[in-house]
């Protein structure tokens, strides 16, 4: 959807100048920065951080909580106004695991006492939360988990690591899933749990991207004691509150997909309108090139009219899981073909390794010209796009079971 | 098609359906030859006010929009029904609701819609490939009347139809966009030579020779030398309407297969159980949903500006080639040998498939006219 | 591998020149037509016919046969010239059943009898052979075959059908598979047999493929008698027989193969020489046309040197199986994507049904220039290349296997 | 590469490959510096012989051919030895041996191959893209000197070579073919400066700023102003090693990909049990498979023609790029998380693949290389 030819009433009209002059007025080039240097899905920590507390003093530090939380009750839309709007300014991408994913789970499982004790800190900026899913046995088979929590009076005892924890060094909590029981399926018998990352016994090992960045870790629980306060919704049924979770997290990421699809396009047609073809033209006019892009940039148009389909159903009450799986999968491999045209398009200049440069505060001088820092990076770290989140073959098997079974 | 279709939508589309599948569905249907089938689908469209359907109330049409007419296409691709609509309603009466005069459309848009009347466009050539603006055919004033002289190739309908719109220069270059003008020739005109001949997708075209045909000053559609911006935007409803066709076309085929799949066995199973065959299904059905959704942002953007149309068009119409494409072939396998026979409707899906590829432009002139529109 | 590239000796030219001269002689324009309009794998069968009685008067009726049973005794530098010099004259491509599968088997397996009475009526060009194999619930899964064969004293009894029969309504013979007793595993109790079209209780139904051309038949057996003396092999061991067979099947097809994949890509070239861009130029330098088809030509190179070393493999003793099988997936892709690229290069001609201009003398007259006659029908036919002889997933399941198991 | 090695190219095969797995295999060899890795690899092959294979026997040299080139470059793939061969050895050695000036021939091979002197070449620019005749850094005669000033971007192993082969332009236009001429410039020369850094596919290489180099005319290779033509010719040798050491990369990706589903549990059966991974990893040897066929088809080409050797080579690069970028991708998908860091080799090969596919042009410039010449 394009906001352009969005029919705006005034007071729309008036909204959307009030957002869109918060962001001109906050935005800063640290901020742009930090938001186009972004390789995975995060913004550099402290940019994320600095943002998430500018949007709570603005009132918007989760709009789409409901307002008693703190949300901004928009209107639907003023969430649309509002989404369009941030997707055009580009603030850096919040590490959003609190806000987005253990949030909602909290109001919907949570009792009184960890409402109010978790959701203020994560509006505000003040705790960061990661997600402790992933094992080194358990990928994408998420419910082989094997990290035991033993009961022991008002507390659990935690044994076992997780892994693919993204940003959790600069976590100061994680919701995770451990197996309280065996039982006679896999998905019975394991909890929610609700952990401070400063618990005696918690080890955090880095994990270096292929694109060189310390995204992911791996954590080690050993005698780790967490109070049951701290466990969200029953004990053994932890699955239902991933569950939840889950379709949560597919929601959101139909419309942020397709959003973030039409930047990457406009990204690639600028670095190509900057590269030459060597035989004095631009890349972008060179037949082969502006033949894949334009190939691209129609799957474009076509998942993000298929997005807002999607999003009017799903407004208009239906379960939008099926359909919201089925375009994910094209999405996910035009992102990916987007990015690879990217590091197609700056040709020699892909290979220098500029980890060290792509810092907001960069700590040396970058080579080449400025958009060739970051295409390579990207690149590489966005092949974990159809890993994270479910293969492509995981979300085929789904989809198959839903068509065939 | 996803889409938020109004109640009458929802009707209209069952109602098709219906008929499709109670009168002309396969193999029944094949034992009569494709003219008959298709003229006797034209009776029963014509009694349901579907050809009727984009025409002014004035002249007995229910002044649908784009969405209508994709919702009719659908249903035909679907139930593979050879009916004429593009050719006809779409083309032809395009060209008359845009650009005929007035007392053409009073005596022609009635018997379009009552079903007495087939239209069809003549305008491809030998050398013309894709390009609407390259034509070698001529068309020289006398007095009152033009002298059109040259050949057409592929002109889909024209051995049914009372009226060609045929494209000829009267001024330009070779390839100029400017001196191309449209004119409405009579079949029973002296001089036009028609060579008939069924098509391979069980419609009907023809190759045509004007040897000197002469046609009335009347019958000129729109102004001399400038029918391009009007070929160009009825072309695009043309294409939008073909588009749908297919998406109808690969829903059929997306059914067949997974019917295919859950009683075939094979090995011991039946096919649904293998993994290969099941994620292609998905991708089936990813391509499909991709197809419906651009045509239908293509059937929205008719009415919008010509370059953002054009562009949306263009975006659609390479994209669904790709995607019917993919699931033509996915589904002419999944089949086997079944599926390379005249025996099942797959193949024949499949050979519907396969020529609307290059029917108003190949999928690679329409990447080109979306890239050039893009800057 | 390409003739022009061999180094012969003068031994080698005369013998070239013999082949040559053989050919510029006795291929007329109706054969090379024949040749021409072949849509699926046979020409027009009375041509083929005719060539296969011109190949036994020359005594090159089977020239891979041994000498004994009238093979030409080819060096096997004599058997690639004469396999390239083949390619390169293209003549009609004969109805290869009996030739080429059905008498290596009698060779192998049959009795001393069975050898004089079926050889010699072979290369003579006498008896044509169709091969029942398929059963209508028995495709890819041939081993679940279904058709009986009841001994009755010295005879068989037949009751079944055989489907997808290519050519039967031109053979008085056909080799087949049949059921002599229901085992353990399904490949055993199979017999393979030798029978007379003419026998009573054969009944042809023609199959029309979807390029518009009679070339399958569905064959219905209704108390067929066949006389134990034609059975080939041991009873219920017929599996062993067919799977000689089908190891000659594929050897043959990787040589076979790559040269038809260059004559195809040369055919296309040609074809978009011909036709227009619709801006002035030849559509061959359309850059969209030309990337297509160059992408497919390089494809084309390398299966070609990769069939070499097939070949050259084989001939130094090593079993092709493995490698063959692998290359043919990607030869079969290529081969399509040839005939695909025909079609759309040919434009709003490839829409006419010409199948009444197709036969060597046509029963109409053609629409358009006599490029865009064949195209179509080749496209389509060729759509069955992935079926008949195992489909791509069937490959794979074996290579597979043969990787991981 | 399936090919009716030699005997002694079949010890030599084993000889590397033993010494690779001993010496340099991963995760032990990443606790060092790639530049390291590289020094002590480099002594190795030195030991082995391999630096003189390509050498007349006169210099020390083994006078291979280049077959053993492809398959020393298979070797070091296989192993993800970030040796510099292509650049010293294949590039440096091949302008030496094709048109160095004896004097420099006798002083600079011996040192070659003996492993103590290092060569790269500095030919592209930030507007050059893959074209070797778009050269903006000009040289001027002065006496008997020539003045070079320009700059050159990712000259590969620039930043541990003692000279560079830099491409200036003494005559001709921008892109003229005619004009384009090569220096060989000592690294200690008055005005060069360099800015070394790593690659992503763990080699050095460095951009490049020439500020009136003098460069005394006796190290001018070749004639003046005809460069192309011994450019073009070595960077086809160049190539074909590069898509060697692609295949031997391919090789050892889909080894690992064997061990890893044959290994790897998930919903309770080894993911070999899983019918679209089984047919991945058969896609991933035919892409192997055929890679290596037009690797070695191209390597036999190498001493044809110069027409003839240059369509071959990019029909080669342009075929190998796209198998090599297929088998990549897949074998880190398969792997899951795990590939998508640097603690597996399975990521470092997919960068070195992935870096490769631009690496003396990329798949179209070679694709329309070889349209060029099939005509």
């Amino acid at each position: 959807m394009d906001i352009d030819t969005l029919e705006l009433t005034a007071e729309e009209t008036a909204f959307r100048e009030k957002v869109r002059s918060f962001y001109a007025e906050h935005l800063t080039p640290p901020l742009r920065r930090a938001a186009e240097l972004t390789s995975w899905t995060f913004a550099e920590f402290e940019y994320g951080r600095q943002w998430q507390k500018i949007l709570y003093k603005a009132g918007w530090g989760a709009p789409h909580w409901p307002v008693e939380y703190g949300g901004a009750g928009f209107t639907p839309r003023q969430r649309l106004i509002w989404e369009l709007e941030t997707a055009r300014a580009r603030p850096p991408e919040v590490m959003r695991m609190g806000r987005d994913y253990a949030a909602p789970c909290i109001m919907r499982f949570g009792t009184d006492e960890q409402k109010q004790f978790f959701l203020p800190k994560i509006i505000a900026g003040e705790d960061w939360w990661a997600q402790g899913y992933s094992e080194p046995g358990a990928g994408s088979d998420l419910a082989s988990l094997k990290l035991s929590a033993v009961s022991d009076g008002d507390e659990y005892l935690l044994n076992g690591s997780k892994i693919w924890t993204t940003f959790a060094q600069h976590a100061n909590r994680i919701f995770m899933l451990a197996r309280t029981a065996n039982m006679e399926k896999k998905q019975q018998g394991i909890t929610f749990l609700l952990v401070d990352m400063n618990s005696p016994g918690i080890e955090v090992r880095p994990i270096i991207n292929i694109a060189g960045e310390h995204e992911f870790n791996e954590i080690f629980f050993t005698d780790v004691r967490v109070p049951k306060s701290r466990r969200l919704g029953q004990e053994h049924e932890g699955w239902a509150v991933a569950r939840y979770l889950l379709l949560f997290e597919h929601g959101a990421g139909i419309a942020r997909s397709a959003a973030e699809l039409k930047r990457r396009a406009g990204w690639v047609r600028e670095i190509a309108s900057l590269e030459q073809d060597g035989c004095g033209g631009a890349l972008l006019d060179d037949p082969d090139f502006s033949r894949k892009l334009g190939l691209l940039e129609i799957g474009v148009e076509a998942a993000d009219f298929a997005a807002d389909q999607v999003i009017i159903a799903a407004a208009a009450g239906s379960a939008p899981g099926f359909e919201a799986e089925l375009l994910n999968i094209r999405c996910r491999e035009l992102d990916q073909s987007l990015t690879e045209l990217a590091m197609e398009a700056i040709g020699y200049y892909a290979a220098p390794d500029q980890r060290e440069a792509r810092f907001v505060e960069p700590r040396t001088d970058a080579i080449g010209p400025p958009h060739v820092l970051t295409p390579t990076p990207i690149f590489f770290a966005q092949r974990g796009a159809t890993i994270a989140g479910g293969t492509p073959d995981i979300h085929r098997n789904n989809l198959a079971r839903h068509l065939l079974d | 098609m996803r889409y938020a279709w109004t109640e009458e939508q929802t009707l209209l589309r069952g109602a098709l359906e219906r008929l499709f599948a109670e009168r002309f569905s396969f193999p029944d249907r094949s034992k009569q030859p494709n003219q008959y089938v298709a003229q006797a689908a034209w009776r029963e469209l014509a009694q349901l006010g579907v050809l009727g359907l984009p025409f002014e109330e004035q002249f007995g049409g229910s002044e649908g929009g784009a969405l209508d007419t994709a919702l009719v296409m659908e249903a035909l691709g679907r139930g593979l029904v050879p009916a004429p609509y593009i050719p006809s309603i779409v083309i032809g009466g395009g060209f008359l609701r845009y650009a005929g005069p007035s007392a053409l459309k009073a005596e022609l848009i009635p018997r379009l819609i009552a079903g007495d009347l087939h239209l069809a466009l003549a305008f491809t050539e030998a050398q013309s490939r894709f390009n609407p603006a390259n034509v070698a055919t001529s068309a020289v004033r006398r007095g009152d009347r033009y002298i059109l002289s040259g050949q057409k190739i592929v002109a889909y309908n024209a051995p049914i139809a009372g009226f060609l719109f045929v494209t000829a220069r009267t001024g330009g270059a070779h390839t100029d966009l400017d001196g191309v003008s449209l004119f409405l020739v009579s079949v029973d005109a002296a001089g036009l030579e028609v060579r008939s001949y069924e098509t391979a997708d069980e419609y009907s075209a023809a190759d045509i020779r004007l040897n000197g045909v002469e046609v009335a000053v009347g019958h000129l559609i729109g102004e001399e030398g400038k029918a391009i911006d009007l070929i160009e935007r009825v072309l695009d409803e043309a294409i939008v309407a073909a588009c749908a066709e297919a998406v109808g076309a690969m829903a059929a085929l997306n059914a067949r297969c997974v019917e295919h799949v859950r009683t075939r066995v094979a090995f011991g199973q039946t096919l649904s159980k293998f993994q290969a065959l099941r994620h292609r299904i998905v991708d089936m059905h990813v391509a499909y949903e991709q197809a419906g959704a651009l045509t239908l942002k293509a059937a929205l953007s008719l009415s919008a500006a010509p370059a953002h149309r054009a562009r949306i068009v263009s975006a659609c119409k390479a994209q669904v080639c790709q995607e019917a494409a993919f699931v033509g072939k996915a589904a002419v396998q999944l089949h086997g040998a079944i599926g390379v026979t005249d025996e099942l409707d797959v193949g024949r899906y499949f050979k519907r498939i396969m020529l609307f590829q290059h029917v108003f432009g190949g999928a690679d002139y329409h990447l080109r006219r979306f890239l050039a529109l893009s800057r």
